[in-house]
């Protein structure tokens, strides 16, 4: 058998990269991409850790994390639509209507 | 236990090798003599109008994000479904019933919501 | 689900189902009678309110996913206010903006009880679902003055800060079951106390909820995007989140830090620290330099959540953390009142396209509105901590649990910066008072009330402060086994 | 090597390599077609660590529902404006600081998490059967689920709110 330690490594790497990508990129969408593989590497930690633990609970979590994610899609890109209209823009560097 | 996958993985596989096949096998012994005309988007002889990547109206955005929320929701009644039976052996039927019940009264208001704003009607 | 389950919840599940009906009450009102659905929401907080009260009492339910404690029955008190309060300031505003829509309210109720959840949550499952449940409904509300580009702007922003957050919190709780095997705030305490948690694990856990919770109580520095969706959003939807977002990003903070992570204070302290500290100074400074009162008030709140955090740091101590906890309780509920009394002095300044909204607009208020300039002044000394005002009093606590727990450069660090955020609270009565203008303000009846209220909330309290804080000293958490 | 870590080190290769790909591709259609692909070889890793049900979920849910979603925005929006723009110079530093940080945390924690999360998994899984999990489901998280279905209805009023009266403009 696979030790747990791999699957924690891999879920780290791309809950690392999807980090990543939510700080150098500037489309909205692909930030918002980003954002869902960090929930997807939380996940993966969350099944290998029910699967050592041999208990349901991270399992189920991850159901209830896929059902939530999948609202939270549908609001937010529900928002990046609504501001393409005015803007013709998703470019998050030319969200600056807001200064101070 | 990974065995047990083993016939869809097989599936998968030949499926995708036989479609990899077809295509190497066109492009190695197909005969290519391309024209001006064959190369048009349209053989038919349609010159394309516009941009081949056109935006699509918002509209569809709201039914599509309809059917993903009921989408989900119709995911939580797979597990409901295989195990009520179990439920109803163990005379706990009644409150499993009235659980998806109230789960589903909920979703109901937003499909009346939805309903009545309109956001079923195709203008 | 039995009768237990039931009581435990009955608050959240009242509004519920008055959230639910009043959503299909609008839809079938006819247009030209929109503003009754603001009158039945406020009538079901006002229910909720009356319940709560009369059916108090401990509850544990759902196999201990939820409880009702003192803590609980506190914030959903302060929950339910801050939902009367923005309704009560929304009513005119949306209406006069011309963005009155129905489901404004529906929206508000259901992140409401997204807050209330957070208050009541043991299970770190429950309360990642309470986040999102508080959390969607606002991401629309920033947005809801759209095709305003700065509403959109904030809705974005928020949104994407948020979900940004949503992955830390999710990966914590990830790493937090990976070191116990369990979510549920008992079982934590359990396998920390038995020894077999994985302490890298849960230290890493807990350190990304942090970064989470961190995100959503707007503290340095997490708090990029803060100002610009308070910024952007409608200042009745900013009003309600600065209170109420943050109160229950705070809730969740104290239950599960106090309740989960007590063994990890050593090493969790020093990083709160270094946050109270951060968010103190870099929130009190930056205000300085605002010329927008929305911009200003935004920093003044991440401010005062360093206050808050900083009562909290030392949450290790058994002495010190009843102190802290009932300090903070106090000083949200000062927060709460003073913030509506000054978003809803901004509310009815405020001009359509967002105009009126610099402090400059302020000139001359203090001559022709006397007692609108009476109560932003109220409003500023609170938040500067200054007397005859609940800020004070509830400054003078969180000092003292500070000074209880030790942190005695911390506590220097939160008199200098308060020394600090006067010279710009007290700008603004400048401007009220010493310079000309011709400001003009809406006058809408409940609008006025909620400022009448905060005010003299705002004094009232400052006065007799025993009862309050005798609550808010009895408002304890129950203790996980 | 045995045939299970075999298929451990090429999917999160494939994994790796997506998330990668999906990072720093320039067009938004890339990005969401790699993370499909993420989204699948993760799904199998499920597979790997028991939990069919849930691969089941995310092939449905996220590879299929989510990032089907995502493309239709894209579609929606028009696959041409959204070419990305990502200047190196400008964000390098955060970049380097912020991968930095995020390396030295995780040494950190796989150090000191030792020997402890080194241990094999029990061979003998309980986990497999998704009736058995639908059982803890649909009786300890009964709140959970019941809360999923008030997010899932305040969900559909936002994503309403938002884009229904488009009437007054056209598009």
């Amino acid at each position: 058998m696979i030790p747990v330690s791999y699957y924690l490594a891999l879920s780290a790497i791309l809950f690392t990269t999807g980090m990543f990508g939510v700080l150098i990129r500037r489309n909205a969408l692909v930030v918002f991409m980003s954002i869902e593989l960090m929930l997807n590497a939380a996940n993966l930690s969350l099944v290998a850790f029910s699967r050592l633990y041999q208990t349901f609970h991270g399992q189920i979590f991850v159901f209830f994390i896929m059902a939530v994610a999948a609202a939270e899609v549908a609001v937010g890109l529900a928002l990046i639509v609504t501001i393409f209209r005015s803007k013709q823009s998703i470019d998050l560097d030319q969200m600056n209507s807001l200064k101070g | 236990m990974l065995l047990e996958y083993a016939a869809i993985a097989t599936m998968i596989f030949v499926t995708a090798l036989v479609a990899v096949i077809a295509i190497v096998l066109g492009v190695l012994f197909g005969p290519k003599r391309p024209t001006d005309k064959k190369s048009m988007p349209y053989e038919s002889g349609m010159n394309p109008i516009g941009p081949g990547t056109r935006r699509v109206p918002v509209r569809f955005y709201l039914i599509a994000v309809l059917f993903i929320l009921f989408d989900i929701e119709v995911v939580f009644f797979v597990p409901w479904a295989l195990v009520f039976k179990q439920f109803v052996s163990q005379s706990q039927g009644f409150f499993v019933f009235a659980e998806m019940t109230t789960f589903i009264v909920i979703l109901l208001v937003g499909y009346i919501y939805a309903w009545k704003k309109g956001a079923l009607e195709w203008e | 689900m039995t009768q237990t389950d039931f009581f435990t919840l009955l608050p959240a599940i009242l509004l519920t189902l008055w959230a639910c009906a009043l959503l299909l009450v609008d839809v079938f009102t006819p247009g030209a009678h929109k503003g009754r659905t603001a009158f039945l929401a406020a009538l079901g907080l006002a229910f909720t309110l009356g319940v709560t009260f009369l059916q108090p009492g401990e509850y544990t339910g759902f196999n201990g996913m939820v409880v009702r404690d003192g803590f609980a029955n506190f914030l959903i008190s302060l929950f339910l206010l801050t939902g009367l309060l923005g309704v009560a300031v929304a009513y005119g505003y949306l209406r006069r903006m011309g963005i009155e829509r129905g489901e404004y309210y529906s929206l508000m109720l259901f992140s409401i009880v997204g807050m209330m959840l957070m208050a009541q949550a043991t299970d770190l499952l429950v309360i990642f679902i309470a986040l999102e449940l508080l959390s969607i409904p606002l991401y629309v509300l920033a947005a809801f003055a759209y095709p305003n580009t700065a509403s959109e702007e904030a809705g974005l922003k928020y949104f994407l800060l948020g979900a940004f957050s949503t992955g830390f919190v999710v990966y914590g709780i990830a790493l937090t079951f990976g070191a116990t095997g369990a979510t549920s705030i008992a079982a934590i305490v359990a396998a920390t106390a038995a020894g077999v948690a994985n302490k890298a694990l849960l230290l890493s856990g807990a350190a990304l909820i942090l970064v989470g919770l961190g995100f959503k109580t707007a503290l340095v520095p997490f708090h990029m995007w803060t100002p610009d969706v308070y910024q952007g959003a409608p200042t009745s939807v900013t009003a309600f989140m600065a209170a109420g977002a943050k109160a229950a990003g705070f809730a969740a903070l104290i239950r599960v830090f106090s309740s989960a992570f007590p063994a990890l204070a050593a090493d969790l302290t020093p990083i709160l620290w270094a946050l109270a500290a951060l968010t103190m100074i870099l929130g009190n400074l930056v205000a300085i330099a605002q010329s927008d009162i929305k911009r200003m008030l935004a920093y003044s709140s991440i401010a005062q959540a360093g206050y808050i955090l900083m009562a909290f740091v030392a949450f290790g101590s058994d002495l010190a953390r009843p102190v802290a906890i009932s300090a903070a309780l106090f000083y949200l509920v000062a927060y709460t009142v003073s913030s509506f009394g000054a978003w809803g002095v901004v509310i009815s300044l405020e001009k359509e396209q967002g105009k009126d909204l610099q402090i400059a607009d302020y000139a001359g208020l203090g001559k022709k509105f006397p007692w609108l300039a009476a109560a932003m002044t109220l409003f500023m000394l609170s938040f500067t901590g200054l007397p005859p005002t609940i800020g004070l009093i509830g400054k003078l606590y969180l000092f003292r649990a500070a000074l209880q727990g030790g942190l005695y450069w911390l506590a220097i660090i939160g008199v200098v910066t308060s020394l600090i955020s006067a010279f710009y609270y007290l700008r603004v009565v400048l401007t009220m008072y010493m310079k000309d203008g011709q400001p003009d303000v809406a006058r809408e009846t409940w609008l006025t009330a909620t400022i009448v209220f905060s005010a003299l909330a705002t004094v009232i309290i400052s006065l007799f402060p025993a009862p309050l804080f005798d609550w808010a000293s009895r408002a304890l958490l129950m203790v996980m086994k | 090597m045995t045939l299970e870590l075999f298929l451990f080190f090429t999917l999160a290769l494939i994994a790796l390599v997506t998330a990668g790909g999906m990072v720093f591709s320039k067009s938004a259609v890339y990005a969401a077609l790699n993370l499909v692909t993420n989204f699948l070889s993760v799904a199998i890793l499920y597979l790997l660590l028991d939990a069919p049900f849930i691969a089941l979920a995310q092939v449905t849910v996220y590879a299929g529902a989510i990032m089907v979603l995502f493309l239709f925005v894209i579609m929606l929006l028009g696959v041409e404006t959204l070419r990305a723009e990502f200047d190196w110079k400008k964000i390098w530093l955060q970049a380097v600081l912020a991968l930095a940080l995020l390396v030295e945390g995780f040494v950190m924690l796989f150090q000191r998490m030792g020997q402890a999360a080194n241990l094999p998994f029990n061979t003998a899984s309980v986990l497999t059967n998704p009736s058995e999990m639908a059982k803890v489901l649909f009786t300890d998280y009964l709140l959970p689920f019941e809360l999923t279905s008030i997010l899932l209805l305040v969900a559909m009023i936002g994503a309403i709110v938002l884009t229904k009266q488009v009437k007054k403009r056209s598009l």
